[in-house]
């Protein structure tokens, strides 16, 4: 495996990124308002599939990353199988355009990293929420960094009963 | 003493006798918790399991439906507020009792039978229609989405069954040339068993029976995994029991049209002669008419273990195209038997 | 594809045609004399369960017990466990032990495999009945206990079988 | 054959009836299909989705790495290992560690009785929405076998949590070898009858032919996995894309359907098993000896787990490997399972717990399938595509 080509792209694939060491994965960095022509031009590739519309929160550096991971059913050889595009949004209404329009398969994604996130995509048909009830969480967005779970001590606390849901 | 031998008298009044032990509504009911337990046993058999067991496992589990029967008679009935309660209370009960109706004139020797007429067939064949419709009925006045959608299926299932066995059974009156059970019987004894004259009757009348009784693969109407259960899903209690027995009991009718009509009747048994009025007129042909008619049910209830079901649009292509041709047919097979019958 | 060398490789196949009428009678008939045949020879496999219990493979991870002589108090079970079934309390001071709450144990058996000391194991048990749900949470005492299996059952063995697939032996008649 | 049995449809707002199929229903698992139909003529269809979320991605934040494992598997414990071993793999690549070979053997091994197990446990529900109880029990009987086998290996039936980083958690039992080639000689007897019994039934055949067909193009566009897209022509299984554990050093075929409709994912299915059938075979004949673990790890093992691993052939979890801190870095991992992919990201900043875990499971990718497929199919060919695509709620809710 070529694991010294961290940094540089040297597949045959077209387009500006950078391979990463531990997967392969094909690193596309790319802005909100460019994200659709990077799409359109991977889609002319043969990357037919959105595997994966998702985020990352990074509260501490103020911004948001969206992580598209894009993949394509029998690609020519060479190509990297799985291409990853990063956009990095701020923390504070993010908006992007929709893929929709490219990728019909991020439908149900795009509508999840909305709930989750609170990423608006613009020009998605029916952007609502898909896994969690809208009421409930209508302002809360659980996957950033300051929606806290807790976590429960080691220690026995008094009565084992008062944790039971 | 008086009293307890008029109430003697009276249960042992034919028509009453006829009408609420045997072949009625008591026998009917023996009948149909043998049919849903052996049906239970058989899908078990297959299916690498045991069926019902936990009650009297030495008796295979059979007082489970009794079980059962008590399960629904104590439950609660519930009547949704939404429904329309007048047609929604009586269709299970009218169908039950209407789906029972041809006993009337199915008789079970040459004399143990409540109503002689000339037109016995036609009038089975006539009362049997009725059922379907009050299910009908009964999926409409629930006002639910899959009780309406049950009801639509069995309102175009129902033409499609219902013409290929009155073609049939018009195919086989032609045969014997007559309209009444008991002249069929004798001309079956007399000639050959019906199966033998007209196989393809015979077999067309089964396959629309089982998809007029809802049976495997036709069991359409009431789709669990699509449906709920048709046009009872409201349903609850004891009037769910009496809906779920509706099928066997039409199935039992059915079936003791078909034994007379093409399995002899209660030939052989029926011509044993021991002196004994009871034994002779009823209990010897009343058990061979039943115990076929038992068999070719139990036939019926196996194909469960064996079929999924079919859509409804295939079940209406298979009911129009190839069986509605074939009870054609079979009115073709009955008149060149008959004409072979009279060349030799 | 025409490769034969070893090796995964795509093979592609077709549907068969849809069946004619001769066929479709063919294939009724054998599908009612296969239910025919299973009817004549049932090939059971129920276990019946409650009457008659199965001997637990080895190494399953059943119910667990800890054995409070070798506990050296750690805490590791309590840390790895994912569902914060196992909790530490002082049973002495400066003595630490767990205790388990059968409610939300999942049986995934970290706890056993982190213990430094092998203080916890697993019993081939995994059904005990309870009759409320505080009798789920075990302390020191049940924690340190072997759970008894009921009596008045019989004991089978599972054997794969070629001919039935399992078949379960009585375990006194080996 | 004909391709085509969907019928066209004409958007009306009057006459048309809103169905809800599900969630307490008994042709749908944990989910809500929304449908208008027109007469028996589904128009449109919306699924509903979201009722058994656990929101598994935020609970894995907040955990340790190998903590997370019997969190995932609860994705679709009837699929346990495969769905876990992505995760796993995940982080193996952020480590940059590869299992040793048997290890690799022990993960084929179990993912394919999984497999098997999973596609058995898919099929029977199949068989029960298409009203046949006899093949679900069938199924659900026969699956047993390899439930039983996959205790035997891992100590429990379904929730395996079978995998260490860097390896596995116990080594084959003494007798397994046997047992299994006993289990696949039944089983191979067992397909004939099925294919009597389900497959060639005309009956089944009648429910399946050219319903609910997925074109090469729209499956790509859709993006939907698994036996699923496989069955609609495309060549696309991780196990030979991206081959992981001992597959690429094994001797099978993927099948490839082009037709498209429910009777080719079906097909498409049995003829896995039958593959899968084969891999187990080979991998419980060719598997080599030699450590579970990776030795980074078996080095830090104190005299008591090493007298444990020697004697019991257990793997105990090391503190080093429950205390993980994966160098700071991103990687995904996926894994063929038996509905389709399984897709992992994990993000980690160097601390003992992720910093995100993604993972997009098959179901929720196929769920997409309900939306653009059902409209133009009639209503009781919903249980056979909702079958055919072997959904499973749970696994897509996460």
């Amino acid at each position: 495996m070529a694991e010294e080509t961290e940094g540089k792209n040297e597949t045959k694939l077209p387009l500006e990124g950078s391979l990463r060491k531990s997967d392969q994965a094909l690193v596309v960095k790319t802005t909100p308002p460019e994200l659709l022509e990077t799409a359109n031009k991977l889609k002319e590739q043969g990357y037919t599939t959105v595997v994966s519309l998702s985020a990352v929160d990074y509260p501490k550096d103020g911004k948001m990353t969206l992580i598209v991971h894009v993949t394509g059913y029998e690609l020519p050889p060479g190509y990297p199988k799985m291409v990853e595009i990063q956009v990095d949004l701020p923390r504070e209404n993010p908006r992007v355009p929709s893929l929709i329009n490219v990728w019909t398969s991020v439908d149900f994604q795009e509508r999840e990293a909305y709930e989750m996130f609170g990423i608006t995509f613009e020009g998605h048909p029916d952007l609502r929420h898909i896994l969690l009830d809208p009421e409930e969480f209508k302002d809360l967005r659980p996957l950033r960094k300051d929606f806290v779970v807790k976590e429960e001590n080691i220690m026995l606390k008094e009565n084992w009963g008062d944790y039971r849901g | 003493m008086a009293i307890v031998e008029r109430l003697i008298d009276l249960i042992l009044w034919p028509p009453l006798f006829y009408y609420i032990i045997f072949p009625g509504l008591i026998f009917v009911m023996i009948f149909e918790m043998f049919l849903i337990w052996s049906e239970r046993k058989i899908a078990g058999r297959v299916q690498m399991r045991y069926g019902p067991l936990e009650i009297a496992p030495r008796l295979a589990g059979a007082p489970q439906l009794m079980a059962d029967l008590i399960r629904y008679a104590l439950q609660e009935v519930i009547i949704p507020r939404t429904v329309d309660k007048l047609p929604f209370v009586i269709a299970p009960i009218a169908a039950f009792v209407i789906a029972l109706m041809p006993l009337l004139v199915t008789p079970f020797s040459p004399t143990f039978l409540p109503v002689t007429t000339e037109g016995s067939i036609l009038i089975a064949a006539a009362l049997t229609t009725i059922p379907p419709l009050l299910l009908i009925l009964a999926g409409w006045a629930s006002n639910n989405k899959f009780s309406l959608v049950g009801s639509a299926r069995e309102s175009f299932l129902i033409a499609t069954y219902e013409i290929i066995i009155l073609l049939v059974i018009a195919s086989m009156s032609f045969l014997y040339g007559t309209l009444d059970f008991l002249k069929a019987v004798e001309a079956q004894q007399a000639l050959l068993w019906g199966i033998i004259l007209n196989p393809i009757a015979a077999i067309t009348y089964f396959v629309a029976v089982m998809m007029g009784t809802s049976r495997f693969p036709f069991e359409i109407a009431e789709a669990e995994s699509e449906i709920v259960m048709g046009a009872f899903t409201e349903y609850s209690g004891i009037m769910f029991g009496l809906a779920m027995g509706i099928s066997y009991a039409r199935m039992f009718v059915y079936n003791i049209i078909f034994v007379l009509l093409f399995l002899g009747g209660w030939s052989p048994l029926g011509g044993i002669v021991t002196g004994n009025y009871i034994l002779d007129s009823i209990i010897l042909p009343g058990a061979s008419v039943a115990i076929k008619a038992v068999i070719i049910s139990l036939l019926m209830v196996f194909t469960r273990a064996v079929y999924g079901r079919y859509r409804i649009d295939h079940a209406l292509k298979g009911g129009w195209g190839f069986w509605f041709i074939m009870a054609l047919v079979s009115i073709g097979l009955s008149a060149a038997v008959v004409y072979l019958m009279e060349v030799f | 594809m025409a490769e034969t060398s070893a090796g995964p490789r795509y093979s592609e196949r077709n549907v068969e045609e849809r069946m004619g009428l001769l066929d479709k009678a063919k294939m009724h008939a054998k599908a009612l004399s296969l239910g025919m045949l299973r009817l004549a020879r049932p090939q059971r496999i129920t276990l019946r369960y409650p009457l008659e219990r199965p001997v637990l493979s080895e190494g399953y991870r059943g119910m667990i017990v800890l054995n409070n002589d070798k506990c050296i108090g750690c805490s590791l079970c309590a840390r790895v466990c994912p569902a914060a079934a196992m909790k530490m309390f002082n049973a002495a001071p400066k003595k630490l032990r767990p205790v388990i709450n059968y409610e939300r144990c999942i049986f995934c058996g970290y706890c056993v495999d982190i213990c430094p000391v092998e203080a916890l194991y697993h019993v081939p048990v995994h059904d005990l009945v309870f009759e409320n749900r505080d009798d789920m949470v075990f302390d020191l005492e049940t924690f340190t206990k072997e759970p008894e299996e009921p009596e008045h059952v019989r004991k089978v063995r599972v054997v794969i079988d070629e001919e039935k697939g399992l078949r379960y032996v009585p375990v006194n008649s080996e | 054959m004909s391709q085509q049995s969907q019928i066209l449809t004409r958007r009306i707002d009057k006459d048309i009836l809103e169905v809800f199929i599900g969630p307490q229903h008994p042709g749908s698992g944990h989910m809500r299909i929304i449908l208008r139909v027109d007469g028996d003529i589904i128009v449109e269809a919306e699924p509903d989705i979201g009722f058994v979320h656990r929101t598994m991605e935020k609970l894995a934040e907040g955990r340790e790495w190998v903590k997370n494992q019997p969190l995932f598997e609860r994705m679709a414990i009837l699929d346990a290992a495969n769905c876990t071993l992505g995760y796993i793999m995940a982080i193996e690549k952020l480590l940059g560690i590869e299992p040793p070979p048997r290890a690799k053997y022990i993960r084929t091994i179990l993912a394919e009785l999984n497999r098997i197990a999973s596609h058995l446990y898919g099929m029977g529900i199949f068989a029960i929405l298409l009203g046949h109880s006899t093949m679900y029990m069938w199924f659900f009987g026969d699956r047993e076998v390899f439930v039983e086998l996959a205790e035997r290996l891992t100590g429990q039936r379904l929730t395996h949590s079978f995998f260490w980083p860097g390896g596995v958690r116990r080594d084959l039992p003494s007798g397994f070898k046997d047992e299994l080639e006993k289990g696949i000689k039944y089983f191979e007897k067992r397909l004939k009858e099925y294919e009597v019994m389900f497959l060639k039934n005309p009956v089944i055949r009648s429910r399946l032919e050219g319903v609910g067909y997925i074109s090469r193009q729209k499956a790509a566009e859709l993006g939907i996995v698994g036996p699923n897209i496989r069955a609609s022509g495309i060549r696309h299984d991780v196990r030979i894309e991206e081959p992981y554990a001992a597959y690429p050093e094994l001797d099978f075929e993927v099948p490839i359907y082009k037709e498209g409709d429910a009777l080719a994912r079906t097909l498409q299915r049995v003829d896995e098993l039958r593959e899968s059938l084969k891999i187990l075979k080979q991998a419980v004949n060719r598997i080599p000896e030699g450590p579970i673990l990776h030795e980074k790890y078996l080095k830090m093992f104190t005299k008591v787990l090493k007298d444990v691993l020697e004697t019991e052939k257990r793997v105990k979890l090391a503190p080093a490997l429950f205390n993980l801190r994966p160098p700071k870095g991103e990687a995904y991992a996926r894994v063929e399972a038996g509905r389709g992919e399984y897709f992992y990201y994990v993000v980690s900043d160097g601390q003992n717990k992720p910093y995100r875990v993604r993972v997009v499971s098959p179901s929720f990718r196929n769920s997409i399938v309900f939306k653009y497929v059902l409209p133009g199919h009639r209503v009781a060919d919903l249980p056979a595509i909702y079958g055919s695509i072997d959904y499973f709620p749970p696994e897509a809710d996460r």
